[in-house]
C-alpha cells in the first residue's frame, strides 16, 4: 500500500485516470489558495488523507437500502446535521468538511468493501457510520489494516476496543445495569422474563443481564427465548408470559419483530401500565412503526430521549427538524451519531492534525458539553462516559424521562463478573 | 409372415415361463380406486411381434408403461426372460434389455441427429462412463449404420427439432435399435405418418425384427394386419381376445365392442 | 415445567394456546391462499408475493389516515374500506403486471421466479421512495385493540379473532368461486387444457388476467389484516415469503384443501413447539420437519394419484 | 462403407471450437493482464472477490442451464465453502498469544463470549490445512449429493426443487445465526489473519490470491467445458429436455441430475472459499436465500447456456452494482429489478445470446469459418 500512502497529485491523479468507470473519486484538484487562519496542509497532514488547503473529506457509512435502512436512516441524517453546523461554523482546522457518503446496503461485505473504497480510494480522514454489530465486526480489520478511524454510534454489545474505533454509543453494561437496578428498586422486581432476537447483541444483552439479576439483585430469570430475526408470531411465548407472571420483561426483540410483539402483547391484554415492561432496543425510531398506542407504559432504558429537558437538546431538535422536517423522530442512536464529528473535530483541534495517530491520542478525556444528552467524555477505552435514563413510552411516541443515573457511568466494555 | 406357423398358446393355461421372452400376468394397477388395467396376462415369444389394439381408454398404453416401470403395478408379475420386472427400475429395465416408442415422439430436439444415437448407444450408461465416453469408430459406424437403417443417414448434423414428424418417429426407433433391445415395444409407431412413411416404417419394421420381439400398440387396422404375428385386443383393462387377426376380427366380442364400429 | 401452576392456571393457558395456534393457523392460511391459486392453479412462482401484502398494508396506512383527518367518525369501521381497497389495489396490481410480465412467461415457470423476484426489488424500492425507509405504524380503531376475558385467566385477542373471521369469509369465498361458480370453473379448465378450454370460448387470456388478480388482491386483504399484527415496512413483505411457499408446496399445489390443511399442521407444530422450546428452536425443527417430510413425500400432503 | 461427408465433422469432436477458445483467450486476458494492468490494489481485490461468484453461477449453468435444475440454494455451498475456510483461518489467527485477554485463550473469540471454554469437535480436524482444502470440496459435494439423491429420486424437479433449495437456504441462514457459540452467528467469522503463516490482508497476498483465484476459475471452466462435450453434457441437455426418453434409454436420471448439482456445489463452495481468503470473513448474509437469487441472476444475465457468458455476467452485474450504488444508491434496486425483467423477458440467452444471434454471425463470416451453426439451444422450459 506504499504507493497508495503517498502524498499529492501524481498519484492521486494517475489513480483517477486508472480507474476508469470506478465512479467519481473523492479528491478534486482544489486551487491551492489558503485560509489565513489555516494551519498548512502539510503540517496537518502528513499520512496522505484527503486534506486539501480549504477541505477535508469525511466518509458516512450507512445503509440506504435493504433491511437496515430503516435503522440507519436517523443516524446519517444526524452525521449530516452535525458536518453541516460544523461547517457553517468555520469547519475543522479551517477546512471545510466534504461528505462522501457510501451505502452499505444492510449487507456486511458490502461494508468492508465500501469502507476500504473510504479509506483507500478516497482517504477519508474519519468515517461517520455503520450500525449493527454485523456490520461493524465486517469493516474492523479494515480500518485497522488501512489505519483508518471509524466512529460508531449504536449502542451495543461491548466486548471489543480497537484504536481505530471511538464507540459513541453506550456499551451494554452502562445501558442496562443501571436500569435493572432501578426497576429494582422502584417496581420491586424480582422475576425477570428476557425475549430477545437471535443474534449476538441480544444474547451477550441478556447474559450481562442474568448475571445481574442473579449475582447482584439475588432475583430470579425465569425465562430466556428468542426468535429469529424477522419473526412475526409472538402470541406462544405471550401465553408463556401469562403462565410465569413475571415481575419484569425484559427485551431486546429488533427491526419487523419489534412492531410484531408489541402489537400482539397489546392484543393479548397485557397491559403494561400494570406489567413492568423494560425494552433495552425501542427509541423513538421503533415507536413510529409500532404506534404509540401499542407501547405506551413500556419502559426503555436509553442514554438519550427527543424529550430530554436541557438546553443543548432543544437547540439540537429545533436544528434536526429544521433540517429533515418537522415530523422526524430521534432516538438514541441519531443523536449518539450527531455526536461523532464533533468529538472528532474537537480532537483534530486539540491534535492540531488531521493524522489518525494523532487524533487517536488527543482523543481521551475530551470532554462535550454541547451534547443533546447533557455531556460526555472520551474514557481511554475509545466509548464514552454518559448517564443511563430509563423512560417511560408515552401514547404520543415520545418518552417521559422517569430515572436518570446520578452521575456518569464509566464504559466498561470488557466487565469483569459478566462474562 | 404366417401367424399360423409360429408357436400359440392358449390364453389362461400356465405354461412353462423359459420359453417365453416376456410374461404378464394377473397385472392390475388403479388410480384412485379406477381399475386402468386389471388382471391382464399375455405372453410374448422370442421373435414374435405381438400387436396390442382396443379402443381408446382401453389400457393399452398403461400395459406399457407398466411394463417398463414408468408405472407401479398395484399387483400382478411381468416376467421379461424369468426375471421380475415389476422390482427394477426403470433404468434396470432397459439394461436388461426392454426398449420402449413413445406414442408422441420423444427425441431430443436440442440436439442433433447423431448425438441423439449417440445417447443411447448402449455403452457409458453409469455417471462415470459417460464423462468418459469416446466417440470412436466403433460407436461412429454404429450410430451410421442405424442411421442408414432409419433413412436418416443424410441428416446426421441436422438437429432433431427441424425434422418431420415421421422422421422423429424414424429417430425414435433407430435410437430403440441401437440399444439393441431383445424386447422392443412400440407405442402407435405409423401415427401421423403418410401413406409413404407408413410403407417405409413396415419395412424397417420386418428388418429389425430379427433376433427380438416386438410389442406395438397400434389403431391402424391395415399396418397391424401387415404386420402382427398375433394381436392382443384390450377392453376396459381387459384382455378381450387374443390370437391371430384372423380369428380376432372374427371374435364377436371384439366385433361388438371394437370393430364394429 | 408445570409443577408449580394451578389446574385452573393450566386449563386457561391451554384454552389460551389453542387459540394462539388457531391465530397463527389463520394467519398462515391468509398468506397461502393468494399463492395457493398463483402458483398452485396457475403454476407461477410469484416472489413478489410478499410486496403484494406489503401494497395491502400500506393501502390501510394510508386509510388510516384519511379516515383520521377527513371522516374520523367513521374512524371506526375504516378497516372494512382499506380492506376492499387493498383487495382492489392489490388485485389491479396484480392483473397489470400478468399483462406485462407474466403472461409472457407461462411456458417458462422458473423463468417466472426470477422475473418476479425483480419485480418485488423494485416495488420495495418503489415502497421505500414514497412511504420512506422505516416502518409506519398503523392506527387501529379502538375497537379492534385488546382482548375479550372470557374467564378470569382466559383472554382471547380481539384481532387474532378478527384476523380468523376474515380468513374463515375468505376462504369459504375462494371455495365457492372456485368450486362452485363458472369462474372457478373456467378456471380450472384452463389449468387443465388450454388450447381445449381456448377452443370451447373461453378467453383463456382474461381467466389468466383475473386469476392471477385475484390471488394478488386475496394478498393484498391478507396485508391488510397483517397491519392489526405485524410490521409495514418496504422489506416487510420478504418475512413471509419461505413460509408461504413451504405452506402452499407442503399442502400439495394444486389443492385449497391441501394449502388448509398444510397451514394447519405446520402451525400448530410450530405453536405447540415454541411454546415448550424456544422461539428459534421450534423455527428451525418446523422448517426442517418440513423439509424432510417434503423430501420423502414430494407431491405435498394432498395429492391424487394419477397417470403421468 | 464410405462415410458421408458431414460424419466428418462429427469425428472431431474438439475439446472446444475455435470460437470457444477465442473466448477462453479473451477471457484469460481481461483477468490475468488487463485488469491488473488498470485497476489499483483496492479494485482488483472487488473484481477478485466478484470472480468468486462467478464460481456459483458457473456451476448454475452446468446444474440449471444444461441440467435444467434451477436450485436457490447455491449460497449454502457458497457459504459452507467460505465457512470451511474460515474456520481454518480463524482458528490460526486465535492462537494462544493472539486471544490472551480470553477467558479461555486459544478458542476463537466468539466462542469465549458465548462461555464455550474448549474447541468444540467438529472444529478440531481444522487446525489442518490439507483437511481444510479436502473438506472444503467434500462437505458441500456430501451435502448436495444427501439433498440430490433424496429429492431427484423422488423425481422433485423443477419449482419444487427451487422452492425446497430456498427453504435449506432459510434454514441454514436460522442456524448459523441461532449458534453463534459455533459460528460466530450473524456476525460471521471474522478478522481473519493468516494462511499458514501468510499474511492475507496485505496488497501483495491480495494480488497473489487474486491470480490463483483466476486459475481456479478457469480451471473450473476447463473441467466444465469437459462436462459439457461429454456424453454426459448431452445427456444432461437430453433430460432437460425429454427426461423419460433419457430413463428409457437406460440412464438412471437421479444420478445424472445429482452429479450436476454436486459439481454446482462444489463449484460454489470453491469459490466461496476464495471469497474468504480474498475478503477475509464470511458471514451468514451469504448463505440465505437473497444471495442466492442474487447468483441465478448473475447466470442468467450471462447466459445460462454459456460457461464463459456466467463469468462475464457475474462481472457485469456487480461492476453495475458497484458504479450504481456509489452514484445512486437510491436507484439500484430500480436497476437490479428491471435488469432481472429484461434479461428474462427479452433475453433469455443473456449476454452469451446476444452475442450469439448479433456478434458471431459477422465474425464468422468473415473468418469463413466451414463450422456448422453452433446449437444454440433455446430457452429451456424449465
Amino acid at each position: 500500500m506504499a504507493e497508495d500512502q503517498g502524498n499529492g497529485l501524481p498519484s492521486a491523479l494517475r489513480r483517477r485516470l486508472l480507474m476508469g468507470l470506478a465512479g467519481l473519486p473523492a479528491m478534486a484538484l482544489m486551487p491551492r489558495t489558503s485560509f489565513a487562519a489555516a494551519p498548512a496542509t502539510a503540517a496537518v497532514n502528513t499520512t496522505g488523507l484527503a486534506v486539501t488547503d480549504t477541505e477535508v473529506t469525511v466518509g458516512v457509512l450507512h445503509s440506504l437500502t435493504g433491511t437496515m435502512a430503516i435503522s440507519e436512516t436517523g443516524a446519517q441524517q444526524a452525521e449530516k446535521l452535525a458536518i453541516a453546523q460544523i461547517n457553517e461554523a468555520g469547519g475543522v482546522l479551517g477546512r471545510k468538511i466534504k461528505v462522501v457518503q457510501e451505502d452499505g446496503a444492510s449487507d456486511w461485505p458490502t461494508f468492508a468493501e465500501k469502507a476500504k473504497k473510504l479509506l483507500v480510494n478516497d482517504h477519508c480522514a474519519a468515517v461517520m457510520g455503520c450500525w449493527t454489530s454485523a456490520s461493524r465486526k465486517a469493516v474492523l480489520p479494515v480500518f485497522e489494516q488501512y489505519n483508518g478511524l471509524l466512529y460508531y454510534p449504536t449502542f451495543y454489545e461491548g466486548l471489543e476496543q480497537s484504536k481505530n474505533v471511538f464507540y459513541t454509543g453506550q456499551e451494554a453494561t452502562q445501558q442496562i445495569l443501571a436500569s435493572l437496578d432501578w426497576v429494582h428498586k422502584e417496581k420491586g422486581a424480582k422475576s425477570f422474563f428476557f425475549i430477545g432476537s437471535d443474534y449476538i447483541w441480544p444474547r451477550t444483552s441478556n447474559k450481562i443481564a442474568r448475571k445481574h439479576v442473579e449475582n447482584v439483585l439475588k432475583g430470579t430469570v425465569v425465562g430466556e427465548e428468542y426468535f429469529p430475526l424477522g419473526h412475526t408470531q409472538f402470541n406462544s411465548v405471550i401465553n408463556k408470559l401469562k403462565l410465569k407472571k413475571p415481575d419484569v420483561i425484559f427485551t431486546d426483540v429488533v427491526g419487523g419483530s419489534n412492531v410484531a410483539f408489541y402489537k400482539q402483547l397489546k392484543a393479548a391484554g397485557i397491559d403494561l401500565s400494570k406489567q413492568v415492561l423494560l425494552t433495552i432496543s425501542v427509541t423513538e425510531d421503533e415507536i413510529d412503526g409500532i404506534g404509540g398506542e401499542n407501547i405506551a407504559g413500556a419502559y426503555s432504558c436509553m442514554k438519550y430521549f427527543q424529550s430530554l429537558k436541557n438546553p443543548n437538546n432543544e437547540k439540537f431538535v429545533a436544528a434536526f427538524h429544521k433540517m429533515w422536517g418537522e415530523k422526524t423522530v430521534i432516538g438514541d442512536v441519531t443523536q449518539a451519531a450527531y455526536l461523532g464529528p464533533f468529538l472528532w473535530k474537537m480532537a483534530c483541534e486539540k491534535a492540531g492534525s488531521f493524522d489518525v495517530d494523532k487524533v487517536v491520542a488527543a482523543s481521551p478525556g475530551l470532554e462535550f458539553k454541547e451534547a443533546p444528552e447533557g455531556y460526555v467524555r472520551i474514557d481511554p477505552n475509545h466509548h464514552l462516559w454518559s448517564k443511563t435514563r430509563v423512560a417511560k413510552a408515552l401514547p404520543n411516541g415520545q418518552f417521559e424521562v422517569v430515572y436518570e443515573s446520578p452521575e456518569l457511568i464509566k464504559p466498561d466494555p470488557f466487565p469483569k463478573g459478566y462474562q | 409372415m404366417n401367424a399360423a406357423l409360429l408357436p400359440s398358446h392358449p390364453i389362461g393355461a400356465a405354461p412353462a415361463e423359459q420359453e417365453f421372452l416376456l410374461a404378464v400376468e394377473a397385472l392390475t394397477v388403479s388410480f384412485d380406486g379406477f381399475k386402468a388395467v386389471n388382471d391382464v396376462s399375455f405372453y410374448v415369444d422370442p421373435n414374435e411381434i405381438r400387436v396390442i389394439i382396443g379402443p381408446n381408454g382401453a389400457g393399452k398404453t398403461t400395459v406399457l408403461d407398466l411394463i417398463c416401470g414408468r408405472t407401479k403395478a398395484s399387483s400382478g408379475s411381468i416376467k421379461y426372460k424369468g426375471q421380475e420386472l415389476t422390482k427394477l427400475s426403470e433404468s434396470g429395465i432397459v439394461q436388461a434389455g426392454v426398449g420402449r416408442k413413445f406414442q408422441t415422439p420423444s427425441i431430443y430436439d436440442d440436439l442433433t441427429v447423431f448425438e441423439n444415437l449417440e445417447i443411447s448407444y448402449p455403452r457409458g450408461r453409469s455417471v462415470f462412463g459417460a464423462l468418459t465416453f469416446k466417440r470412436d469408430a466403433q460407436v461412429r459406424d454404429r450410430i451410421e449404420e442405424v442411421a442408414h437403417m432409419i433413412f436418416l443417414k443424410d441428416q446426421l448434423l441436422e438437429r432433431a427439432e427441424f425434422l418431420s414428424h415421421g422422421q422423429k418417429q424414424w429417430l425414435e426407433i433407430g435410437m430403440l435399435l441401437i440399444q439393441d433391445p431383445e424386447l422392443l415395444m412400440l407405442d402407435e409407431p405409423v401415427a401421423g405418418m403418410s401413406v409413404g412413411e407408413r410403407i417405409k416404417t413396415a419395412e424397417l419394421l420386418n428388418q429389425i425384427i430379427v433376433g427380438r420381439s416386438v410389442l406395438v400398440i397400434e389403431h391402424d387396422m391395415k399396418f397391424v394386419e401387415d404386420i402382427a404375428h398375433r394381436v392382443t385386443v384390450l377392453h376396459q383393462g381387459r384382455v378381450l381376445s387374443e390370437g391371430s387377426m384372423e380369428r380376432v376380427k372374427n371374435d364377436p366380442k371384439v366385433i361388438e365392442v371394437y370393430l364394429g364400429h | 415445567m408445570f409443577g408449580d401452576y394451578s389446574l385452573t392456571d393450566l386449563s386457561s393457558i391451554f384454552v389460551m394456546q389453542g387459540f394462539a395456534g388457531l391465530i397463527l393457523f389463520s394467519v398462515y392460511t391468509l398468506m397461502a391462499l393468494g399463492l395457493a391459486i398463483i402458483f398452485g392453479q396457475m403454476g407461477v412462482i410469484n416472489m413478489a408475493h410478499g410486496e403484494f401484502m406489503i401494497l395491502g398494508a400500506y393501502v390501510t396506512y394510508l386509510c388510516s389516515g384519511f379516515f383520521q383527518t377527513h371522516l374520523p367518525a367513521l374512524f371506526p369501521a375504516y378497516f372494512f374500506v382499506a380492506m376492499a381497497l387493498a383487495f382492489i389495489a392489490s388485485g389491479a396490481l396484480g392483473m397489470l403486471v400478468e399483462w406485462a410480465l407474466i403472461r409472457h412467461l407461462y411456458k417458462r415457470p422458473l423463468d417466472t421466479l426470477l422475473a418476479t423476484w425483480g419485480l418485488s426489488l423494485i416495488l420495495q424500492q418503489t415502497y421505500r421512495t414514497i412511504f420512506g425507509a422505516r416502518e409506519v405504524g398503523v392506527e387501529l380503531p379502538a375497537w379492534l385493540i385488546g382482548s375479550v376475558q372470557v374467564t378470569d385467566s382466559i383472554e382471547i385477542p380481539i384481532n387474532g379473532m378478527f384476523v380468523m373471521a376474515i380468513t374463515t369469509l375468505i376462504t369459504i369465498g375462494v371455495a365457492l368461486l372456485m368450486y362452485r361458480s363458472r369462474f372457478g370453473a373456467q378456471v380450472r379448465a384452463v389449468v387443465q387444457n388450454r388450447p381445449m378450454a381456448g377452443a370451447v370460448g373461453i378467453d383463456t387470456e382474461r381467466v389468466d388476467r383475473l386469476t392471477f388478480g385475484l390471488g394478488c388482491g386475496i394478498a393484498g386483504i391478507a396485508g391488510s389484516a397483517f397491519t392489526m399484527v405485524g410490521s409495514t415496512g418496504p422489506t416487510s413483505g420478504q418475512l413471509y415469503i419461505v413460509d408461504t411457499f413451504l405452506i402452499v408446496v407442503f399442502g400439495g399445489a394444486a389443492s385449497l384443501l391441501g394449502t388448509i390443511a398444510s397451514a394447519f399442521s405446520i402451525s400448530q407444530t410450530q405453536s405447540t413447539l415454541e411454546f415448550f422450546l424456544s422461539g428459534s428452536t421450534a423455527k428451525v425443527i418446523t422448517l426442517l420437519a418440513v423439509v424432510g417430510i417434503l423430501m420423502l413425500r414430494p407431491q405435498g400432503l394432498f395429492t391424487l394419484k394419477v397417470r403421468r | 462403407m464410405t462415410r458421408p461427408n458431414p460424419a466428418q465433422t462429427v469425428n472431431d469432436n474438439p475439446f472446444m471450437k475455435p470460437m470457444e477458445w477465442v473466448s477462453l483467450a479473451l477471457l484469460a486476458a481481461v483477468i490475468f493482464v488487463v485488469l491488473p494492468m488498470l485497476l489499483d490494489a483496492f479494485r482488483l481485490n472487488l473484481v477478485g472477490k466478484y470472480l468468486t461468484y462467478s464460481f456459483v453461477a458457473l456451476g448454475l449453468v452446468i446444474c440449471w442451464g444444461f441440467g435444467g435444475i434451477l436450485s436457490l440454494g447455491q449460497g449454502v455451498f457458497f457459504g459452507l465453502g467460505g465457512y470451511l475456510m474460515a474456520m481454518y483461518l480463524k482458528l490460526e489467527a486465535s492462537s494462544v498469544e493472539n486471544t490472551k485477554i480470553q477467558s479461555t485463550p486459544g478458542i476463537p473469540d466468539f466462542m469465549d463470549w458465548n462461555q464455550i471454554t474448549a474447541l468444540p469437535w467438529f472444529w478440531k480436524p481444522f487446525t489442518s490445512l490439507p483437511f481444510t482444502l479436502i473438506a472444503v470440496i467434500v462437505v458441500p459435494a456430501l451435502f448436495a449429493f444427501v439433498i440430490g439423491t433424496a429429492m431427484f429420486r423422488r423425481r422433485v424437479g423443477g419449482t419444487y426443487f427451487a422452492i425446497i433449495t430456498q427453504a435449506i437456504a432459510a434454514i441454514l441462514t436460522i442456524l448459523i445465526v441461532g449458534q453463534q457459540g459455533y459460528t460466530g452467528g450473524i456476525n460471521g467469522i471474522t478478522d481473519l489473519r493468516t494462511l499458514n503463516g501468510w499474511d492475507i490482508r496485505t496488497d501483495q497476498a491480495h494480488n497473489i490470491l487474486y491470480f490463483v483465484n483466476g486459475a481456479l476459475l478457469v480451471a473450473c471452466i476447463l473441467f466444465a467445458q469437459y462436462v459439457k462435450r461429454s456424453k454426459l453434457g448431452r445427456i444432461l441437455v437430453a433430460m432437460r429436455d425429454k427426461e423419460d426418453r433419457v430413463r428409457f434409454s437406460g440412464y438412471s436420471v437421479a444420478g445424472f441430475k445429482t452429479f450436476a448439482f454436486c459439481l454446482a456445489a462444489v463449484f460454489a463452495a470453491i469459490g466461496g472459499a476464495m471469497f474468504t481468503l480474498q475478503v477475509g470473513f464470511m458471514s451468514p448474509s451469504f448463505v440465505g436465500i437473497v444471495p442466492s437469487i442474487e447468483m441465478v441472476i448473475y447466470a442468467a444475465v450471462g447466459g445460462r447456456l454459456s460457461l464463459f457468458g456466467a463469468v462475464w455476467g457475474t462481472l457485469l452485474v456487480n461492476w453495475a452494482k458497484t458504479t450504481f450504488s456509489e452514484s445512486f444508491p437510491e436507484l439500484w434496486l430500480f436497476g437490479l429489478g428491471g435488469l432481472f425483467i429484461l434479461v428474462v423477458l427479452a433475453f433469455p440467452n443473456g449476454l452469451a445470446g446476444i452475442y450469439r444471434t448479433y456478434v458471431e454471425p459477422r465474425l464468422t463470416r468473415r473468418a469463413k469459418a466451414p463450422e456448422p451453426a453452433p446449437a444454440a439451444l433455446p430457452h429451456a422450459a424449465e
